[in-house]
């Protein structure tokens, strides 16, 4: 029996998530944080604004998850998004494995944050000095 | 029918939500919602993709729609 | 100027790891903790203890991570690992990588677990209800 | 020369210590001194690997070793 968390909440405490996934039968965890960083393609990012359709959003995290614990066969997994305003530096999500060997919650953990940013309806918008753009909206 | 409209999509109709309260004008197909709404807002077909969900599904274009149904304009995600 | 932190020590806190690693121009931070699994092989392990050649461990802990540092562009690197008496669960070994984009930080947190493994003199020693054995020793 | 032991090989070898006193008897490369340890102590000959280390960094059989120098005996090792 494999243990999910799933979440999206105002601000992530990402100090937490190793006991969250510590498990006696884990040899291996990893975990990936995404942070606010302050270029992007040469301009300073000032913050950046996350919005979701929390419903369908949390369906399609479920699911992700749940596809990589039958693939990797792992003992817990988490992804948490943050909503809202976040400054340079601050997490923004947190996808993480725990299992046996290194190798899966390695590989279990990119396919999460890989998936993640390509199904799940959660928009950033990227705040500059004089504008703001809502990232990946036009080609 | 009501229509949720997220991200650079909400800005583009200046508005979270559209009802569709008379039964002539809804759209009774993916599709066809898609069609209507980039008639309406031509900015809509300028971005990089526009999918649909449908009661928090994503939906093809053939799916069809009902009177109850929850239905949201999704443009092209970002999270992460 | 990137920033590495190169330690062997008594014990792991795993939580402090990413304020760590927390970089204004990181987007991502990959973290990989070993821990003490339960069973090898279908047998109950008690406990793993650590022992170290602590000079020369340093060094070499010293080498991966600044190869790491070049190879993928990183803000920041952590390698630290845990010696003496672990039991099951307990953290054994934290590596972390921060940098501008996830595919470095994935990457440089495999390298530095894999090559690890491979060259930095630290052994460790199964404990079992009845035997202890030396890993990897014996073909 | 002192030698140190780590690991299997500690316990193997009974201490974590060797010092080589007799000029006469002290091996003069990497390869003399695994040959005349693995003489003395055959159990190191079953080992996996066996690497030394002179000055705290991995030698090849062919580095001389002189009286000053912090010689290693690396078992296979197991980290992480």
């Amino acid at each position: 029996m494999s243990e999910k968390i799933i979440e999206i909440v105002d601000k992530i405490d990402a100090s937490k998530v190793f006991n969250e996934l510590s498990h006696p039968k884990s040899g291996g965890i990893c975990v990936f944080v995404g942070t606010v960083r302050e270029f992007t393609k040469g301009e300073e990012v000032v913050s950046l604004e996350f919005e979701t359709y929390k419903k369908m959003a949390l369906k399609e995290m479920d699911k992700i998850a749940t596809e990589a614990v039958v693939k990797w066969n792992l003992n817990k997994v988490i992804i948490r998004h943050a909503v809202g305003l976040k400054e340079v530096e601050e997490p923004v999500v947190v996808v993480g494995a725990s299992s046996a060997h290194r190798d899966a919650c390695f590989e279990a953990c990119r396919y999460l944050i890989d998936t993640l940013k390509k199904t799940v309806p959660i928009w950033k918008k990227e705040r500059f000095e004089n504008k703001s753009v809502w990232v990946s909206a036009h080609p | 029918m009501n229509v949720l409209f997220f991200g650079i999509a909400k800005d583009i109709v200046g508005s979270s939500q559209i009802t569709f309260s008379d039964e002539f004008k809804k759209p009774n197909s993916v599709a066809a919602l898609k069609a209507q709404l980039m008639l309406s807002y031509p900015e809509l077909s300028k971005l990089t993709s526009l999918a649909v969900a449908v009661n928090s599904e994503y939906a093809e274009d053939d799916v069809s729609l009902t009177v109850g149904d929850e239905i949201a304009i999704i443009p092209p995600v970002s999270g992460g």
